[in-house]
């Protein structure tokens, strides 16, 4: 029970950095949507980080990190934040606690994906706070908080599982249930200021290195493997993706940065557990696979607007795969398939088809209740005035 | 030759667009403009919130004068909704006009 | 029908807006340009910078022959300050206009 | 009074404003528009890229009749490359045109 | 004398994000002025850090933390940093000189809210040149160099009396010299770039960590606290302010990203001394009052443009007083009001007067001073065409 | 071969930070640019930095760092980072090399500005690979990597022969063989988004502690040094520059921001060797200077158009001279001219034309040789017509 200086020090500037991720979140994402809501995803990342902090420190993380229950949910020590206190081992329990925080709030962030120009500003705080205290703690604990799928000996270094697949999937219900924006599919809906959505990209880039190389919880060996293996996949995302449209067409710089982030997810619950070379075989891989998801989406004419299923749903699905292949022992202790473990391939296969199931059908039930009970959607005339008039009373830019 | 005005829906601007292509008018000039018609805007939640300047298109096309109708008439039926805001078109008589380029003087 | 179209001050617009609703003009449609009278812009610290293009604010508003003089005079009043750069506004005629909601036409 | 609306490229317009003021025209108002003349814009990689709207400035001065000719003639002269896109020049009536501040009317 | 890595590492990477900090006010003023003004607002930041930086290793640091005077100020010992050197106790003493310095120079940064988009260049170099050394210098020297503040056992963590106070009540003083906006009253002067300041916003809130984190000079427990309880506020802070404006109208994200600024404010002074819940109480108070205080001086007409007034200053003071009121002997040795110390908040109530008043008569002096002599004010033709054009010959966009 | 948690918690972090420059970069240069090549400006900057990660970690970092071959280029040996691992001393083999790769993709990044709004993305591409494989791999192994310089003991503490040199005049050389671009001196190229310039110039001077502090490989108070002297002359070039500009008429936000990088690239080589007070001389002269340099480029008509020659080329220059003649073996060991030690001026004069010439030569052939094979320019259409639509099919904002 003795406190690191170095780790904790790692552990403080890791956790500024993820929680810099969420305003990136809104940049990437309010560059995306039309100029007349740029303000109101900006808004609902931060909208997003604050409740999630909110329930996380009331009640959120002890369901996430309390004693086990059955496997299941963590129990009600923490309540309060009662017991995490500012010791701990080689950190604080106070900042392992914020660090989690981090990345609660950010996956909320990401599902705003599917439900974006178009979502009440109320319903979204309720939603977001019963997703983030049914789907996300869960999920959570099941990874981290010594729940069935830690047993069972998954792996998930960094969120793969629980940040992406849960958001990316969690996000392809709630478009389903809120329905396409109006005009979808029949007038072009372009991306009103690239630039943003490639500084958010570039701010989602720094705060990944956090993300994956802060997983380690600690500043040593494995923190930097994870730091080389998420840049390494970044970077192969985005020239695989780039290289895919280019093929197909022009290579835009919103394939460029979707590529980036998609290595970024593949890597996430990898990154401590392969190594470089195998960093390129997953990075490039998920720049193709996600690009073909998207495709994918827009031929099916489903309005999940900003792609967070096909960038962390299936970035995330194959991360997971991916682990139980490239998972090498020298690195993470753990060999995958291609070091003939078949089982831990097994493993990750199930720890990925549940969390998908069960993110994809919570979130489904939440959203369908939320719409009953108080409506998901703003008016229709609201929608073409657009959020940031319509609920904020603010123009972007004059 | 006449300048025709158009203030349109910006959602409607590509199918205005193609369907001038399609009887062969190519050139024109497009401006984002805000504005607001006859009904004063969008009133929200029963009134509580107006919005009384929207985003709208303004297209600017020169045509000889025998063309005019037939192009206010293809505008009108691309841009056409239905729903308040779709816009109004004004035609204006125009002395004269030159091509920059090759000086080669209209005058109507 | 007439287009009249006033170049005026940005921070008159409001005081403009109202005054026409106010009078019952509610239609016009607005544009962000640039612009500089015959005053050549505004010259500081004795001539040493001088800036030749001001944002100022373009209306355009359609409105029948009779009360094309009105709406000038409502514009000019709400827009005046007294000092150099108040702006201008010009009255065009219109052949006709169209609604493009109702197919209602108004010819003038 | 006449009404000239000019389409020039961008990188043309310090010249034509400075041709202007040679000739002691100041007065004018600039809009950002984007457009395409009867050449349809350009064509890139043998026809796989098609930029059919291209950025324009589009330039209105309000000149006494007498004017008209002459600053149709600078403008044109200055903004001239010779190659597609460099613009069109129209001259519209003005029934009568006012400043704001010194209501010095002149009509036309 | 040893160093620790861990420490070493921790505070030059807060130094470095407390330095961000000061372009990110540059920004979140930026967006909010008038477009013919952005480019000044950032220019202005930039500036303010840049003379401040050398005024500080010249002879400021030295003002602030040299040989205690009188309890009123530091002897001229360091002057051009002598014996400021790369050894130090847990850190160089370079480099707490250099994270001291990022606190400085974001000061005189906040401060240009009271004189947005009418303040002459020259005037503001020699203004903040006299500010930061009559102002800034002193009141860093009661509360950390130990002066008389110090003595009292006034508390301040990260800066709620130094940074805020002073730059609040010192942007009032300064809006109260200057005079009002040409126009200001008459019509709307709106935010022109609301996802700038949302930017700027972010990077705030990400700086901060380090700023009141860093605060604790060691990477260990009490940082963690600072950064937990600063995290609270701040989405406390936003939230409180969101549902106040809500309820008498509109939730505008302007409104949100204040409240998470306010609470900041507040939760400066007391990060070390109180815990998560007692954040929430302050975060959330935080920004109530400061929406009270910003309704307050609009309806007074008081033009202090950017409201560093009720936000910092505000902000700052009920920070100083809830430090009083919610400190905690359990983490940071001292106890406050609720645990029966009523001596320890009339300190607090003291030493946030004393500074109040300090800051707003000698900022008010100067700036009389600086007019007097070579005018504070920009020409009306200037201020007309805006400082952007008029001043640097560059317009923000094109 | 003992890791420390402190020194590895700052390379982490720091290796991040110095990540981020190059989108910092991307924004700098792509708010200097016309709008039509935002985008175009942005891609090129994450295009540079994801090849280069490929290239480094595949055989460029065993160029720079493997065995030395007779003092010219590093041996294959750690190809595909072979025997790179999660252990080393201070700090983990991969961190170091991943820390260096941030340095190795920033430096392709500058050199976009020789080629601004004029590159076809193909052959910046393959320009990228051959560039960073024949001018920054032997360079940097020549400074860091057991080279004919270290063997010289000539110093370059972060990178200013390494990174500011061959960039800058490798610029020079690319602008010489694209030639102007269209309409260049004819008709004015203003910046078209300056705020976006001054945000890139804020997260580069960010990054830049990262990059001059971390460079001392360790938490210790020589990064503490390389820290202080990396803000002061960061300041002072600002306010050099500023000045100078404002002599000569206007001073323009550009002009600072310009000054401040001049100020950054002077104390890259010096940081670990100098001390405050030579900072304020070398941030100054390099303020002065690099305008100087920056007038005479723009009075000869050379369209090395965003000025990495001025600012990088010349300002990395001053710094390597500077760096002899400020050095005080108090702080890093070795003595310089104003301590009367020649030599070192000698020796430093000698790598940084050394250098100067290498880069510019080899890009100069490089450069050609692509123009032949593949044409280095796009169409005069598509440059007509802007990259952004022309390559990537995008516009910067709608
Ligand atoms: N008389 C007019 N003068 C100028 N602009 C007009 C006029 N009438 C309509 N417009 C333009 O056309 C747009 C749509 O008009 P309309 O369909 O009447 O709008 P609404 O339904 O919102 O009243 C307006 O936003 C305005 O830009
Ligand atoms: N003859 C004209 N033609 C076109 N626009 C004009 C004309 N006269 C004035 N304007 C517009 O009106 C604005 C204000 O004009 P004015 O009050 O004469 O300006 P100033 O006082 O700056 O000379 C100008 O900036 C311009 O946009
Ligand atoms: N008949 C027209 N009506 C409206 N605008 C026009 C017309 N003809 C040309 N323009 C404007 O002038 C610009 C240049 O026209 P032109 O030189 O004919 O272009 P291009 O060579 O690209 O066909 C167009 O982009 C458009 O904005």
């Amino acid at each position: 029970m003795v406190l690191d200086s170095g780790d904790t020090a790692f552990i403080l500037i890791c956790t500024a950095m993820v929680v810099l991720m969420t305003p990136g979140v809104g940049l990437f994402y309010g560059g995306l949507v039309r100029r007349k809501n740029f303000i109101s995803m900006l808004a609902l990342a931060f909208i997003a980080f604050s409740i999630v902090t909110l329930q996380w420190v009331t009640f959120g993380y002890s369901l996430a990190f309390g004693p086990d229950i059955a496997g299941l949910i963590g129990g009600l020590d923490y309540v309060g934040l009662a017991g995490v206190g500012m010791d701990g081992e080689g950190i604080p329990d106070l900042l392992f606690m914020v660090f989690q925080l981090a990345f609660a709030g950010l996956t909320l962030a990401i599902l705003t994906s599917g439900v974006a120009e178009r979502i009440k500003l109320s319903a979204f705080i309720v939603f977001g706070l019963l997703w983030t205290t049914l789907v996300y703690d869960p999920l959570a604990h099941w990874a981290w908080g010594g729940g069935w799928a830690a047993s069972l000996g998954a792996l998930d270094f960094a969120g793969g599982t629980v940040v992406h697949i849960s958001s990316g999937f969690g996000a392809l219900a709630l478009a389903l249930v809120i329905g396409k924006r109006a005009g979808f599919g029949q007038y072009s809906m372009e991306a009103h200021n690239i630039p943003m959505t490639l500084l958010g990209g570039a701010l989602l880039w720094f705060g990944w290195f956090a993300f994956n190389a802060g997983s380690a919880l600690a500043a040593d060996g494995l923190a930097a493997n994870a730091f080389v293996v998420t840049n390494i996949a970044a970077a192969t995302g985005a020239l695989a993706w780039l290289a895919a449209a280019w093929i197909k067409g022009t290579p835009a710089s919103i394939g460029m940065i979707s590529g980036a982030i998609a290595g970024l997810v593949a890597i996430t619950p990898a990154a401590g557990f392969v190594g470089p070379m195998a960093a390129i075989a997953i990075g490039g891989v998920a720049g193709i696979i996600c690009y073909g998801a998207l495709l994918f989406r827009t031929n099916r004419g489903l309005d999940e607007s900003l792609d967070a299923w096909a960038i962390h749903g299936v970035g995330g699905f194959w991360g997971a795969l991916a682990t139980g292949i490239f998972a090498a022992a020298a690195i993470g202790g753990v060999d995958g398939l291609i070091y003939g473990n078949v089982n831990q391939f097994l493993i990750q296969a199930l720890d990925a088809f549940v969390a998908m199931g069960y993110a994809f059908g919570m979130t489904y039930l939440i959203a369908k209740v939320v719409d009953k009970v108080i409506g998901l959607r703003v008016s229709e005339e609201e929608e073409y005035v657009g959020l940031d008039l319509a609920l904020h009373g603010e123009s972007a830019t004059t | 030759m006449k300048m025709i005005i158009a203030y349109i829906r910006p959602e409607r601007f590509d199918r205005v667009k193609e369907a001038l292509v399609e009887k062969g008018f190519f050139a024109l000039s497009v401006t984002e403009i805000r504005g607001r018609g006859a009904q004063k805007g969008i009133t929200l939640r029963g009134g509580k919130v107006s919005i009384d300047l929207l985003p709208k298109l303004k297209l600017e096309i020169g045509v000889e004068d025998t063309f005019a109708e037939s192009v206010v008439h293809i505008i009108r039926e691309a841009a056409w909704t239905g729903k308040v805001g779709d816009g109004r078109i004004f035609v204006l008589p125009v002395d004269f006009s030159v091509r920059v380029r090759d000086e080669n003087i209209t005058t109507a």
